[in-house]
């Protein structure tokens, strides 16, 4: 392609977008999956089910309800516009729907992983003198740690791969909201696969990328003995 | 040995503790007084006595009762009164370890001596940390994980983590069965060197009458 | 339905069964089209009718790929010149109905030229105004969605294209276009008169945009088509007087005259 | 809405399609997740990124690729028709789409469980004389199983979401192909609102009803002594 | 005693198992023959007791060497040989137990009993199993989970574990340090008058020296 812009813009959106979703994930996410494996009280797997449920809409009809919802003219909108948050047409659009299409992905993983978390390990901490705060990031979060960074790594991927909901949200505004996957998008429908093939390239690099580095950061824990 | 009845009992207990629900839940009642600084526990396997220590730790509620120690109350079901186990400052060491996964031995040592959301690190060592892996033979496993290191050295390494953490009080799960005979006595002898030196109280469940006598006031049996 | 496999495939006669013809329409057509091959399986006992709907690229990706359908209707020309140069058309493509193209705004608007519709020049100046008080103008991506191209080349008729590209959306279909004004999000948008036709009551037509190439849909068979025969009777029904008269009820316009 | 075949035929076709894919990958998200976990050779790391693709590209131009792959005139496309398997404009090529893009969210968590499996639990079933299928079966696999299943449920979620890639190889064919997904979109797209209104109900209420049936078949283990 | 020596040795050590890398590597080498068909190992924590009986039940690979049993040849590295632990029916007895978490402690003791792809069901109890579930005093255990139970109430579920796989020979791991002295003498009694019976082989970790004394023929120091 001649003009790089064409793809670096899309690029650093598509990572604003998808790294400020991650973030938001790792702490709604793990938070709510937290919250969920550990309270006791009847309706919490209604709850449970009721929070996946961004992922069995399509996107796009995802993007239509979030419309509804913080338009301008949407049930929160006159509220956001009055604190002064634009979400309609801006990339803040675009991280609100990602975030909603990928959350699913971390906060299962975390409920399943805190669940699984021995709870002696706890009371280990506790008589040591650990508050519950330090108790959950020195001994909870480290245990379920390798599975919630697995629902990080496909909220990341999920979230660069997005594009119907962000579309209904954010619009496809060159240099503003126009994301790596709204450009792949638009080029394979406008049948120009050179140009499609060469943005799917960079966001499977950066997605390889990505994963890769996270690999090499959180190695799993040296094997232990088989006997 | 005459109890020395001045003041209130190290230990005042007078509850009931329960494990699982239904018709197999298990039950302990426990009503007495232990005037010894160090006693000793005694019982067949499943009467209780983990569970004991776990209720006098706090991490296990009383179903109804209460219990103090030193004339402080822990818990006590009649004035809704509970202690959380962080601010009890009883060092209970579990019968099966405990030991954190993630951290090396040397970290696991050094896991009650630093408050804050950070485990302590792997290379900076606090000195306490290093007297006590010389004096518990655990240097050369100090940078292996829980995983990787024998029954006997995982056993050293509860020991020392609970010592390390500055309680006020022991509660010690079978701290020396692992051990060999050889160790079980120098270590034995450093703990009766410490519980002197730091005036701490103890109760300690053992297998062992030698070492019960040896090192304890007084037997109680459940 | 477990075996799908060995459904009735495309185009071809499971024994004493149908004949089953699938038809590529673009998304626009959808209603109608389903309707028109509703009265032609009436007219023709023992013959079905498949209607896969999607934009007019994905259908042509679709067919690219040797998707087995026997006709294609694509909202315009262009894309049914690059299913004529990929060699997928058997014979030549026909006008099937004619569309307009028109700028609508918010059924709430304000501000707007008296009377509407207004003239071209009235909307351009309109619309100036808007994008210069920094209103968003909804509109499809022009290498992808038709009426985005046809939206291109009337703002380029009206010298407007250069001013007010840096305040353009780009929607992925038409119906999103009109989704966003309609909800007030976009102040703008750029639709097919049959489009601004679904919601009279939440967005009002402010002009109809004049074209140098009149808004055509065409049909053709396919080279591919396993049914030859019947899909050369249906095309031939949708251009009856007939199938035109649904077309029309549905909001299209049956020459290319105005 | 006056005609319940439009709602049941949809729903049918979605369930089918979800509960094909979901097979699938319960199959193949296993076998693959179980043998990144435990072989050892330098290149599975960078598989591993791999397999994690279909999640970052927009499902549509996935889907475009995929027809790429399998159509009539793609690489794969005379074989499988010499096989006489039909996927462009069937429901099968609507199982293939939704299995391509839910398989990250199986193989990776069930990667990250079996990781986490204690090896001496393995090494407790051999010595008791299971060989390593039933060692597998026995004791590997229970005890990653929640994890497995939290993905699990997640990959149905997003099949039953899934349209972008479908659309693409199976079209849009009411009674045939036409899911509930297609079918919202294809209401919400054409403003119809009370029809997408049920549609989404019907969804949401496949959903939620698949995970708390999961919750009750699968509960977490009781809980563990604190001390 | 004098060993018999007709016949193989019952086992022929002769090997170097590791393990760990690079510099805390941990290294054991063992060249000898066991005569007895009761042995006792003996050795301070750390020496490597538990690595020797993992090489035996073949969970860790010698790096070097051969080891056989009863004239059988388990693993030659000069040959390539190595027999599967699956193969070798040797009972190995965990020191920290590995006891099965998803299973109850019935089915725990089943494990062994069963082939086939499926674990022992909950409620169906092979009759052995009950047998040994008085034996060891499991009754009001049985269905339990391993994080429910106590520390002597795991060690019996291992050793029942093992016994009730029906190995040719057993590789005890401190198979009583959890339990009191009373249960500790009958259940070695149990264990004694079973390995008469069966005429089982054994290699028995302990640290007590009167249990060595009471239990084996032979004492070897690690
Ligand atoms: N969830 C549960 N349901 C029923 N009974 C339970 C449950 N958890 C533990 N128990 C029972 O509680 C009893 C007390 O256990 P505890 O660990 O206190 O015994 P202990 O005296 O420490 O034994 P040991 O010497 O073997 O360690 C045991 O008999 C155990 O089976
Ligand atoms: N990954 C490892 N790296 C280095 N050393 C290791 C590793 N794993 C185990 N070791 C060391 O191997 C040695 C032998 O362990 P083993 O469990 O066989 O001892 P043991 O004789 O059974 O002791 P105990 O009586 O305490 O159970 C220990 O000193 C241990 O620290
Ligand atoms: O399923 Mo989508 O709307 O093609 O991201
Ligand atoms: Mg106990
Ligand atoms: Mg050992």
């Amino acid at each position: 392609m001649p003009d790089p812009a064409a793809t670096w813009t899309p690029l650093l959106l598509s990572l604003q977008v998808a790294g400020w979703a991650t973030a938001i994930n790792l702490v709604l996410g793990t938070a709510a999956g937290w919250w969920l494996a550990r309270s006791r009280w009847p309706g919490r797997n209604l709850l449970d089910s009721l929070l996946t449920l961004p992922m069995v809409l399509p996107p796009t009809v995802l993007g239509y309800y979030l419309l509804v919802l913080v338009g301008g003219h949407g049930v929160l909108g006159p509220l956001l516009s009055d604190l002064g948050v634009q979400l309609v047409f801006t990339i803040w659009g675009a991280v609100l729907a990602a975030s909603v299409v990928s959350f699913p992905l971390v906060f299962r993983p975390a409920r399943a992983a805190f669940e699984e978390v021995d709870r002696q390990l706890e009371g280990a901490a506790w008589v040591l003198g650990l508050g519950r705060a330090a108790t959950f990031f020195r001994v909870t979060l480290p245990l379920a740690w390798r599975a919630i960074l697995s629902g990080l790594l496909l909220a990341f991927a999920r979230s660069l791969g997005e594009f119907g909901a962000t579309l209904m949200i954010a619009g496809s505004i060159p240099g503003e909201t126009q994301t790596l996957s709204i450009g792949i998008y638009e080029a394979v429908q406008a049948g120009q696969d050179g140009a499609a093939a060469q943005l799917v390239a960079v966001t499977s690099l950066v997605c390889v990328g990505t994963l890769l580095l996270a690999h090499r950061l959180s190695p799993p824990r040296p094997a232990g003995r088989v006997g | 040995m005459t109890p020395q009845r001045t003041g209130p009992p190290v230990w005042d207990l007078e509850f009931t503790a329960a494990l699982g629900r239904g018709p197999g839940r298990f039950r302990l009642t426990v009503r007495r007084q232990l005037w010894q600084r160090r006693t000793a526990l005694v019982g067949p396997s499943g009467s209780g006595k983990s569970l004991l220590l776990q209720t006098l730790a706090g991490l296990i509620r009383a179903e109804q009762g209460r219990l103090a120690f030193g004339g402080e109350s822990l818990q006590d079901t009649a004035q809704g009164l509970w202690v959380p186990p962080q601010r009890r400052r009883l060092g209970y060491m579990f019968q099966d370890y405990a030991l954190f996964p993630h951290l090396t031995v040397a970290q696991n040592l050094a896991a009650g001596r630093r408050r804050g959301w950070l485990n302590p690190p792997r290379r900076v060592r606090d000195p306490q940390v290093d007297v006590w892996l010389d004096r518990l033979g655990l240097r050369r496993a100090a940078d292996l994980y829980p995983h990787q290191i024998s029954g006997g050295q995982a056993q050293r390494t509860a020991l020392g983590r609970t010592l390390l953490a500055g309680p006020r009080a022991l509660l010690l799960d079978e701290p020396f069965s692992a051990l060999d005979p050889a160790l079980r006595l120098e270590l034995s002898h450093e703990l009766l060197a410490l519980l002197s030196s730091l005036d701490l109280p103890v109760i300690l469940v053992t297998h062992d009458p030698a070492e019960a006598e040896r090192l304890t006031d007084e037997v109680v049996a459940l | 339905l477990l075996s799908g496999c060995t459904s009735p495939q495309t185009g071809q006669t499971t024994a004493g069964g149908p004949t089953v013809l699938t038809v590529a329409v673009a998304a626009s057509l959808r209603e109608v089209v389903t309707e028109v091959a509703g009265k032609y399986s009436q007219a023709h006992p023992g013959q079905e009718v498949r209607v896969t709907a999607a934009g007019s690229g994905a259908l042509l990706s679709q067919l690219k790929a040797g998707a087995p359908a026997d006709l294609f209707l694509s909202a315009d020309r262009e894309t049914m010149r690059q299913a004529q140069a990929a060699g997928l058309l058997a014979g030549e493509a026909r006008p099937l109905v004619y569309n307009r193209l028109v700028l609508i705004a918010p059924a709430a608007a304000s501000g707007l030229p008296t009377p509407l519709p207004a003239s071209p020049p009235q909307a351009a100046a309109w619309l100036s105004a808007q994008a210069g008080a920094g209103a968003r103008l909804a509109t499809g991506k022009p290498q992808s969605v038709p009426a985005g191209r046809y939206a291109q080349q009337a703002l380029e008729g009206l010298q407007l294209w250069n001013t007010l590209e840096p305040r353009l959306v780009y929607g992925q279909s038409v119906r999103q276009v009109l989704d966003w004004v309609a909800r007030g999000e976009a102040q703008a948008g750029f639709v097919y008169a049959t489009d601004a036709a679904l919601m009279p009551q939440r967005v009002r037509v402010v002009a109809e945009l004049p074209l140098k190439t009149p808004i055509e849909y065409q049909a053709a068979q396919l080279k591919a088509a396993p049914q030859p025969q019947a899909a050369a009777e249906l095309l031939d029904f949708l251009g009856s007087p007939e199938a035109q008269a649904i077309f029309r009820r549905a909001g299209f316009l049956t020459g290319p005259e105005r």
